[in-house]
C-alpha cells in the first residue's frame, strides 16, 4: 500500500483501485482513486464479510478525530469546524419546522440534516449544517422574510406518514401546529419541489413547540405537551424524549 | 395576479335580461352619464372627480427642463397614471396591469396626440429651457369608466392649471413666483374627450358609462375620442365581438352630444372655481399673513 | 430613462473628463508601457478563500500589477493608471433548494453570474448587466460544468457570483480604438474568473474532478521594440503593454486529466511565424501557451486550496 | 394655527381609508387598507403564523423612487409592528395600506421623508382602524424643528424645514412609549431631550406642570384627536344600533 | 459555550449541539449567553463573544483601487464594503435650471455666484438640487445567501442608497464649492488677460473684468459594493463611503474657450483633495428583548412605567442594546438605533439619530448610545486616519 496523503485536493491520485475502494469524497478514473473535494484523507479499515478493502474517503468535516483515526471512539472533544452543505438523502434524519399544516399534510422546512452514523451519541451528531460561525453571520435575510425559505429545502409529512398505528385516525391539525420543530426520516427524494419526510417511529415527531399562549412545552405522553405556565395540554405526535 | 371578482353567471344574466329590457342596473338611459361631480383642490390643477363611484384625483404640475433635442421648439407633456392597491383591490402596487396600459393609452392618444395641450406655447428659450406638464392621474376608487372619469378630469385639470411667468432677459430666464406674477392658464387649442361604449347581447344594446358590473358583462367596447366642435380625434374598437359599421356612426354623433355636455360641466365648475378664488384673493391682500407659514411658539 | 431603483445622476447626463495631455500632440504624452516579464512568465497571482463567511464557499483573486503600474503606484505622477489588474471577489451559495418554479434535476444545477463594479474599468460601467458580462458568465459555466460532479446533488442548485472590482484593459490607453480590436481585457478576466471561482467551489466542498484554472496566451506584434514584425507568443498578456494583439486564447484546463472543459480563441492567428522547427500550427501553439498559462495559475490555486484545509484543521 | 383635518372610511372599494390635512405643512394624504387579502404566488414565509404587512407610498406629481422605499420601510417598522398579525384570519395573509399624496409639494430627491412622516403615520393608522385591522395599540406623530435661536417650531413645512438647524419626528404611542425617532441636523442631546418632551406634549396632551403650554386648538392632544376623529366614526356606523337604544 | 446553551432550561427534553441549538432555537441561543445562570460565573456575553456595546473589529483601507478618483474597502468584522468613488462634468449648459432663476432669490443667487461668502445652506441647496452627489448601494454581489445576483436593487438596497444620499446631504460633508468649476472670462481691455485662462482660482478682488462664472460641476458617482453582508451594513457602507471620499482627489480643469468643452490635467500635483465638513461616524445598534413570547402572542403592552417597574421587581435584565449587530443578532431583533456624531473642538454633535422598530428604547438608553458613539468616534477616527 502506497502512503496515503494527509491532505487532498480534488484532482489529487489518492490510490489504486486494486488495493482500496472509493468512499464519499472520492472518484474513480482509469482504476485510480482521485479525491474530489479538499480536506482530510482517511482510509477506513476493511470489514472482512462486506468490504474486503479498505475505503478511502475524503472528509468533509475536519475535527481532529479524523486525523487521529486510531482513536476515534475516545475522541470525545472534537469540535468539528466544518463547512455546511450535506443534502437531505433517503434515511437520513432531519429536523425541521412546520410552516403549513393541511388536511392532508404539513409542509416543513428543513433546518438541520442530522448525521446518519448511528454510533454517534446525540453530543456527537456534527453535521456539515454545523458551522456556527455561518450560521451566526448569516441568519435571517432581513429585509425578505421568504428569503430564507428559498434557502432551506422543503418537505412533506404526509397524514399517512404521521405515525405508524391509527393512521386513518390522524388529525393534521392534533399532530403538528405552524412552527413546531420536527424530528423525521426522509424516506424519498420526493417531486421536484419538496422531500417526503416521516415520523412513524418512536423516536420521531415534534420535538420542540410552543403553546397557543407562547410558551415552549414539554412532553408528557406520546401524543400530548404541556405549557409549563398555564398547565394547558395540547395535542402533538410526540417523540420520544431522550 | 390577482383579479377582479368575476361577476356570477346570475348576475350577468340579470345585467343583459336588463338591458333587453332597456333597464340598466341602477336605472339609468342607455346614453345616461352617472352624475358627475367635479371639485378642485387649493393648488392649481388639482382637480377631484366622482364619477359615480368612480373616484379620481388629478394632479397637473409644472417644472422647467431642457427641450428635447429634435424638437427645441417644444415644451414637454406627459400623462402618467399609476394603478395602486387603493383604487381597487385588485390591483397589485408597484406592477403595472393591462387596465394601466389601455388608459394611459387611451388618455396620451385622446389628448396628447391630439395636441389638446399647445406645447410650443410651453417653450421659453429654444432648445435650452421649457416648461415641462405633469398630469397625474390617482385612482381612489373605481368603478367602471376609468377612460371617460380620467379624461374629464385631465382636461379640466390642464384648464384649472397656472404655471409661473417666466419672462427672458439678457440669454437667463426669470421665472416669476406665484405671489409675484399673476400666473399663466396654459394653452388649450381644443377639448377632447373620451366617451366609452360598452355592447351587449351582438351590440343590439350599446350603453355609455358602464358600471364595473356592466363592464365585465360586456362584449366589446368602443371609444370614441371628440372636441366640441366634432372633430374626431380617437376611435378605437379593439376587442370583444364584432359592431356593426353604422353603430360606430351613430355612436359618434352621440359622444359629440355627450363631449358637449361634459365640456359644458366643467367650464360650468371652471367658472365657479375662478370667481370664488377671484374672491378670495381680494381678502387675502387685506391680510398681511399667510397661514401656511411656520410660526414659532 | 431614469431607473426608479436607483438614484439617478443629473438629468441632463454627464461626460468623462477630458485630459488635456491626450488632446495635444502625442510625443509629450506618457509612454506605453512595457512588458518586463519574459514571454513565457506569468504575473503572480494573489488568491485566497474563506473570507467570506456567509456564503458556502468564497475566494478573492488579485493579479500582480505590472511593472508601470507599480511604479505608478509608488510614485504618483499622473492621474492616468497606465494599466490595471484583475480584482476578483467570488461566492458560492449551495447547494440550496430550486426554485419553485423548476423542473425536477437528477443533478447539481449550475448558475453563475459575472458584474463588473461600475468603477471597475476605465469607463464607468452601468449598473444593469451588459452583454459581455453575459458573455463572461456564460463562459464561465461552460468551464465550470465540466469540472463539478453534478449527479451527487440532485435537485439542488449552486450560485455562482463573481464580482469584478477590478478589471483588466482592453489596449493601452493611449491608443485610439482599432478596428481588428477585440475586448482582449475580457479574456484574462475570464481566466481569473475561472480560477478564482474554482477556488471557491472547492471551498465550498463540491465534488470536483479536478482544480480547473484559467490560462490566457496571446500572439503580441510589438513593431516598436523588435526588429522584426513578426509576431510573437506571450504568455499572460496585458493588453496595455502591447502595441497590437492578433489573437488570443483562453482555455480552462483540468491538470490532472490534462483536459481542457472551455477554449476560446479570437482575432486572426493566420500571419503568425513560430520560432524553427516548431511545426505547430500557430492556433495549436496559442493552445498549448495558455494551457501552459493554466498550469502556472494552478499550482496557485492547489496552494490556496491546500492552504485553507491546513488552516481549518488548524483552528479545529 | 390651523389644527389638522381627518376623516374615516372616505372610499369605497378599499376595505378601510382615511384622509388627513395638515393645514400646516400643507399636506393632504389618503390612505387605503386591504387586508387581510391572500398573497398568491408567495412561499411560506419566514413568519408562517403572522400577518405580513405591505406599504406603498405614491408621491403627487412625480414618480415614486428610492426614497419612497426608504420611507417605506420606516412605516413598516412602526406601524407594522401595532398590527396584531397572529389574530385569527391573519396569519399567512397580507394587509397592504396604499398611501398617497394628494396634496403639498413633493419630496426633493436625497431629502428625507421627515416633514412627511407624521401625516403619513396618521392617515396610515387612521386607514387600518378604518378597516378594522386588529391593533395593538394607536399612536401620535409630532414634526418639530430647532431654530437657529433655538426655538423649538412645531410642523414647519418642507421651505420651512431648510432652514432650522435639526429636525425631528418623534412618534409615541397611545401608552407613551417612543416608537419612533427620526431626527436630522446639529442638535446635542439636551437639546433633544427638550424636543421629546415638547413632542409628548403635543401628542399625549399637557402633561403635569406644562398646562400654560396649551393654546386655543392647540391644547387638544393628537393623541386624543385620533381618537376622536375614529370614535366619530364608530359613532355614525352604529347610529342605528345606538339611536335603538 | 456548549454547556450553556445545552443546559438553557427551555428545552428540557434534547441535548443539543451548540450549533444546531442555535438553527433551531436561535431566540433562546442568544438569551443564554446574554443572560448565564445566576448560579455560574460566566459574565454576560453576545453568542459571538462580544460584550453588549463591543464593536466589531474595524478596518479601511483606502485608494486601492486603479480605476476611481478615490476608493476604500472597510472590513467590520465579517462584512465588508468597497467604495469607489468616479468623478464625471456636468457642463452648466446641459443643466436645465442654470439659464433660470427665480426673481425672488436672485439677488441670493448672485451672490453664489461671485464665490464669496459660501454658508453651507448654499451649498447644500447646489450639491442637492444638481444632483452632484449619486451613491448607489449594491447587494447583489452573492453578499449573502438569499439575494438573487443580477435582480434589480431590493427594497433594502434602495434604502440604504437613499439613507447615505440624504446623510450626505444633511451633513453638508461634500463643498460645493470643491465641485465647481470656474471660469473667468477674458478681459480684452485689461491685463488680467494672462490670468484668464486659468480661472480656477477665482480673486474676488478683481475689479472691473467680467465676472468669473461657472462652467462645469463635478458629479461624483459613489458606488458601493458589499462583498460580504453579516449584518450591518449602514454602518460598513457609510464608512467606506467616508474614506472614498477622503482619498477622493479631482484633476485641475478648466473651460478651454476655443474648444467650449472642459479640459484637465492628469498631473497629479495639479490636483486637489476634496476638503470634507467634519467626520461623522454612524454607529447602529439593535435591542434584544429577553420575552421572545411578546412577539409570538398578542400580549397587553405594559406602559413605559410598567415596564420600568417590572424590570426592577424581577431582577433580572428584561433588554440588551447590541452595538454593531451581526446577521444573526439583526434577525432576532426587531428595535434598532442608528446614530451619526461628529466631534467639534472636543464636544460631540449628534448629526442624525433614528429608532425604530420596537417600544423599548427611550432617553436613557438613547443617552447611553450616543456617549458609546462618541467613543466609537474616536475609534474610527484613528481607524480612517490610518488608512
Amino acid at each position: 500500500m502506497a502512503s496515503l496523503p494527509q491532505i487532498a485536493i480534488p484532482g489529487q491520485r489518492l490510490g489504486s483501485l486494486s488495493s482500496y475502494s472509493a468512499g464519499p469524497g472520492t472518484h474513480v478514473q482509469e482504476s485510480f482513486i482521485y479525491a474530489s473535494i479538499a480536506g482530510p484523507v482517511i482510509a477506513d479499515p476493511a470489514q472482512p464479510k462486506i468490504q474486503p478493502k479498505p475505503t478511502l474517503r475524503v472528509s468533509r468535516v475536519i475535527s481532529p478525530k479524523d486525523l487521529q483515526p486510531q482513536n476515534a471512539s475516545t475522541s470525545d472533544a472534537a469540535k468539528p469546524k466544518p463547512r455546511y452543505n450535506t443534502l437531505p438523502a433517503i434515511e437520513s434524519n432531519v429536523l425541521a419546522r412546520v410552516t403549513r399544516v393541511q388536511k392532508r399534510q404539513a409542509i416543513v422546512s428543513i433546518l438541520v440534516v442530522l448525521d446518519e452514523s448511528e454510533h454517534l451519541t446525540s453530543s456527537q451528531t456534527a453535521s456539515d449544517n454545523d458551522n456556527i460561525a455561518s450560521i451566526l453571520t448569516s441568519a435571517a435575510n432581513p429585509e425578505n422574510h421568504s428569503g430564507t425559505d428559498d434557502l432551506r429545502f422543503q418537505a412533506l409529512i404526509r397524514k399517512e406518514d404521521v405515525r405508524a398505528v391509527e393512521k386513518d385516525r390522524v388529525v393534521m391539525d392534533e399532530m403538528f401546529r405552524v412552527g413546531d420543530i420536527v424530528r423525521g426520516s426522509v424516506i424519498s427524494l420526493g417531486d421536484q419541489s419538496s422531500y417526503y419526510i416521516t415520523t412513524a417511529r418512536n423516536d420521531l415527531g415534534v420535538v420542540m413547540a410552543r403553546s397557543e399562549a407562547g410558551n415552549m412545552m414539554f412532553p408528557i405522553s406520546w401524543k400530548e405537551m404541556r405549557d409549563p405556565v398555564t398547565g394547558a395540554g395540547e395535542p402533538r405526535k410526540v417523540a420520544r424524549p431522550f | 395576479m390577482s383579479k377582479e371578482a368575476q361577476l356570477s353567471i346570475a348576475e350577468r344574466d340579470f345585467i343583459l335580461e336588463a338591458l333587453r329590457q332597456d333597464v340598466r342596473l341602477d336605472g339609468r338611459k342607455p346614453d345616461e352619464y352617472r352624475p358627475l361631480n367635479i371639485t378642485f383642490g387649493e393648488e392649481y390643477g388639482h382637480v377631484n372627480l366622482q364619477l359615480g363611484k368612480t373616484h379620481i384625483i388629478v394632479r397637473i404640475s409644472a417644472e422647467v427642463t431642457k427641450p428635447r433635442d429634435d424638437r427645441p421648439f417644444d415644451g414637454l407633456f406627459n400623462i402618467n397614471m399609476e394603478l395602486t392597491n387603493m383604487g381597487s383591490p385588485a390591483w397589485d402596487n408597484g406592477r403595472s396591469n393591462d387596465l394601466e396600459a389601455a388608459v394611459t393609452h387611451t388618455l396620451d392618444r385622446v389628448i396628447r396626440h391630439s395636441n389638446a395641450l399647445d406645447t410650443e406655447s410651453l417653450c421659453i428659450l429654444k432648445g435650452v429651457s421649457c416648461w415641462s406638464i405633469r398630469a397625474d392621474v390617482h385612482v381612489l376608487d373605481y368603478d367602471g369608466n376609468l377612460t371617460d372619469a380620467a379624461c374629464i378630469a385631465t382636461m379640466a385639470g390642464l384648464q384649472h392649471f397656472r404655471r409661473p411667468d417666466a419672462v427672458v432677459r439678457d440669454g437667463k430666464v426669470i421665472v416669476y413666483g406665484v405671489e409675484q406674477r399673476v400666473p399663466v392658464a396654459l394653452n388649450i387649442t381644443h377639448k377632447p374627450l373620451s366617451v366609452t361604449f360598452h355592447t351587449y347581447n351582438d351590440s343590439k344594446h350599446v350603453i355609455v358609462d358602464a358600471t364595473l358590473k356592466e363592464e365585465q358583462a360586456a362584449e366589446g367596447d368602443l371609444v370614441i375620442g371628440i372636441n366640441n366642435a366634432g372633430d374626431l380625434c380617437y376611435a378605437s374598437k379593439i376587442a370583444g365581438a364584432p359592431v356593426d359599421a353604422m353603430v360606430i356612426v351613430t355612436k359618434t354623433s352621440i359622444a359629440w352630444e355627450k363631449v358637449k355636455v361634459l365640456n359644458a360641466a366643467i367650464d360650468k365648475v371652471l367658472q365657479a372655481d375662478l370667481a370664488k378664488r377671484a374672491k378670495v384673493g381680494m381678502a387675502d391682500e387685506s391680510r398681511a399673513e399667510n397661514d401656511r407659514e411656520v410660526q414659532p411658539e | 430613462m431614469a431607473d426608479r431603483r436607483r438614484i439617478n445622476g443629473p438629468p441632463g447626463g454627464t461626460r468623462p473628463p477630458v485630459y488635456a495631455s491626450l488632446q495635444e500632440s502625442t510625443t509629450g504624452a506618457a509612454q506605453r508601457a512595457q512588458r518586463q516579464r519574459q514571454p513565457a512568465e506569468l504575473r503572480k497571482i494573489f488568491l485566497q478563500t474563506g473570507m467570506i463567511p456567509t456564503a458556502s464557499g468564497s475566494s478573492y483573486l488579485e493579479f500582480e500589477p505590472s511593472a508601470s503600474l507599480a511604479a505608478a503606484r509608488a510614485n504618483p505622477k499622473s492621474l492616468i493608471p497606465p494599466s490595471s489588474a484583475l480584482k476578483v471577489a467570488c461566492t458560492v451559495h449551495g447547494p440550496k433548494p430550486l426554485p419553485r418554479s423548476a423542473a425536477f434535476s437528477p443533478n447539481l444545477v449550475l448558475t453563475t453570474h459575472v458584474k463588473y463594479a461600475p468603477f471597475a474599468a476605465r469607463k464607468r460601467r452601468g449598473h444593469i448587466r451588459d452583454a459581455s458580462e453575459r458573455d463572461l458568465g456564460v463562459h464561465l459555466e461552460t468551464a465550470l460544468r465540466g469540472a463539478i460532479i453534478a449527479e451527487r446533488w440532485p435537485k439542488s442548485g449552486l450560485e455562482i457570483t463573481l464580482t469584478i472590482i477590478e478589471a483588466e484593459d482592453d489596449r493601452w490607453w493611449g491608443d485610439a480604438p482599432d478596428s481588428h480590436d477585440a475586448s482582449w481585457g475580457l479574456m484574462n478576466v475570464l481566466a481569473g474568473c475561472i480560477t478564482a471561482a474554482s477556488a471557491a467551489i472547492a471551498d465550498a466542498h463540491i465534488d470536483c474532478l479536478d482544480l480547473v484554472s484559467g490560462g490566457v496566451a496571446a500572439l503580441v506584434s510589438d513593431e516598436s521594440n523588435s526588429a522584426s514584425s513578426i509576431p510573437r507568443l506571450m504568455l499572460d498578456v496585458d493588453p496595455a503593454e502591447h502595441r497590437s494583439i492578433l489573437s488570443a486564447c483562453v482555455v480552462a484546463y483540468m491538470p490532472a486529466r490534462d483536459e481542457i472543459t472551455e477554449i476560446w480563441l479570437k482575432g486572426d492567428s493566420s500571419r503568425a511565424a513560430l520560432e524553427k522547427g516548431d511545426d505547430r500550427s500557430s492556433h495549436e501553439a496559442l493552445i498549448d501557451g495558455a494551457v501552459d498559462a493554466a498550469r502556472g495559475a494552478n499550482t496557485v490555486l492547489s496552494e490556496a486550496v491546500r492552504e485553507s484545509i491546513t488552516r481549518s484543521i488548524a483552528q479545529a | 394655527m390651523v389644527g389638522p383635518t381627518a376623516s374615516l372610511s372616505v372610499l369605497s372599494r378599499a376595505d378601510g381609508s382615511a384622509s388627513y390635512k395638515c393645514p400646516a405643512t400643507g399636506y393632504n394624504i389618503l390612505g387605503a387598507v386591504n387586508g387581510p387579502v391572500e398573497l398568491p404566488g408567495r412561499r411560506d414565509a419566514l413568519k408562517p403564523e403572522d400577518a405580513t404587512v405591505e406599504i406603498f407610498i405614491k408621491p403627487g406629481t412625480t414618480t415614486g423612487g428610492v426614497g419612497e422605499r426608504a420611507t417605506e420601510t420606516i412605516l413598516k417598522s412602526v406601524l407594522g409592528n401595532l398590527v396584531l398579525g397572529r389574530e385569527k384570519g391573519f396569519p399567512r395573509r397580507g394587509v397592504v395600506l396604499t398611501l398617497n399624496i394628494v396634496g403639498g409639494e413633493n419630496v426633493e430627491r436625497g431629502d428625507s421623508y421627515l416633514t412627511l412622516l407624521p401625516a403619513l403615520l396618521h392617515a396610515g393608522l387612521l386607514a387600518m382602524i378604518s378597516a378594522s385591522i386588529p391593533l395593538s395599540m394607536t399612536l401620535s406623530a409630532a414634526l418639530l424643528g430647532v431654530t437657529t435661536s433655538g426655538d423649538i417650531v412645531q410642523n414647519p413645512g418642507p421651505a420651512a424645514a431648510k432652514s432650522v438647524v435639526s429636525l425631528h419626528v418623534l412618534a409615541f404611542s397611545s401608552k407613551g412609549h417612543l416608537l419612533l425617532n427620526e431626527s436630522r441636523g446639529r442638535f446635542d442631546f439636551d437639546t433633544w431631550e427638550l424636543v421629546r418632551a415638547r413632542a409628548l406634549s403635543i401628542c399625549q396632551g399637557a402633561h403635569d406642570g406644562d398646562v400654560a403650554m396649551g393654546e386655543g386648538e392647540n391644547a387638544a392632544s393628537v393623541n386624543a384627536f385620533i381618537r376622536e376623529t375614529a370614535e366619530d366614526q364608530i359613532y355614525s356606523d352604529y347610529a342605528h344600533k345606538l339611536d335603538s337604544i | 459555550m456548549a454547556s450553556t446553551a445545552a443546559s438553557a432550561p427551555a428545552v428540557p427534553s434534547l441535548n443539543l449541539p451548540p450549533s444546531q441549538f442555535a438553527r433551531l432555537q436561535p431566540h433562546a441561543y442568544l438569551l443564554a449567553h446574554l443572560s448565564p445562570p445566576s448560579a455560574s460565573t460566566q459574565p454576560s456575553v453576545r453568542a459571538n463573544g462580544r460584550a453588549a456595546s463591543q464593536f466589531r473589529v474595524t478596518s479601511a483601507n483606502a485608494g486601492s483601487l486603479t480605476h476611481t478618483n478615490g476608493s476604500a474597502v472597510v472590513r467590520i468584522g465579517d462584512t465588508a464594503a468597497v467604495c469607489g468613488v468616479r468623478a464625471e462634468l456636468l457642463h452648466t449648459a446641459d443643466i436645465a435650471s442654470w439659464s433660470v432663476s427665480n426673481a425672488s432669490d436672485e439677488e441670493a443667487d448672485s451672490a453664489t455666484q461671485k464665490g464669496a461668502s459660501q454658508n453651507a445652506d448654499d451649498d447644500r441647496n447646489q450639491v442637492q438640487d444638481l444632483h452632484l452627489l449619486v451613491p448607489n448601494l449594491s447587494l447583489s454581489t452573492g453578499c449573502a445567501p438569499g439575494l438573487t445576483p443580477g435582480a434589480p436593487p431590493s427594497t433594502l438596497a434602495q434604502s440604504l442608497s437613499h439613507e447615505i444620499l440624504s446623510l450626505l446631504h444633511t451633513t453638508n460633508l461634500v463643498k460645493a464649492d470643491d465641485l465647481r468649476i470656474w471660469y473667468q472670462p477674458p478681459n480684452l481691455e485689461s491685463e488680467e488677460f494672462r490670468n484668464a485662462a486659468e480661472g480656477m482660482e477665482v480673486d474676488s478682488e478683481q475689479n472691473g473684468g467680467p465676472e468669473p462664472e461657472i462652467k462645469a460641476f463635478w458629479v461624483l458617482y459613489i458606488d458601493i459594493m458589499i462583498i460580504s453582508w453579516a449584518g450591518n451594513a449602514f454602518d460598513a457602507a457609510w464608512s467606506s463611503v467616508l474614506a472614498a471620499l477622503r482619498d477622493t482627489k479631482l484633476p485641475k480643469a478648466w473651460w478651454d474657450a476655443d474648444n467650449e468643452t472642459i479640459l484637465c490635467s492628469d498631473d497629479i500635483a495639479d490636483a486637489r483633495k476634496l476638503s470634507l465638513r467634519g467626520l461623522p461616524i454612524s454607529s447602529s445598534f439593535c435591542s434584544f428583548e429577553a420575552d421572545a413570547a411578546a412577539g409570538w402572542r398578542a400580549v397587553v403592552i405594559p406602559s413605559p412605567e410598567e415596564l420600568k417597574s417590572q424590570g426592577q421587581k424581577e431582577g433580572s435584565q428584561q433588554r440588551w442594546i447590541l452595538a454593531d449587530p451581526d446577521g444573526y443578532e439583526e434577525g432576532l431583533c426587531e428595535e434598532r438605533a442608528l446614530i451619526v456624531v461628529d466631534n467639534e473642538d472636543g464636544k460631540t454633535v449628534i448629526l442624525k439619530m433614528d429608532k425604530l422598530g420596537g417600544w423599548g428604547m427611550d432617553s436613557d438608553d438613547l443617552r447611553q448610545l450616543v456617549d458609546v458613539s462618541a467613543e466609537r468616534w474616536q475609534e474610527m477616527k484613528q481607524i480612517l486616519d490610518q488608512c
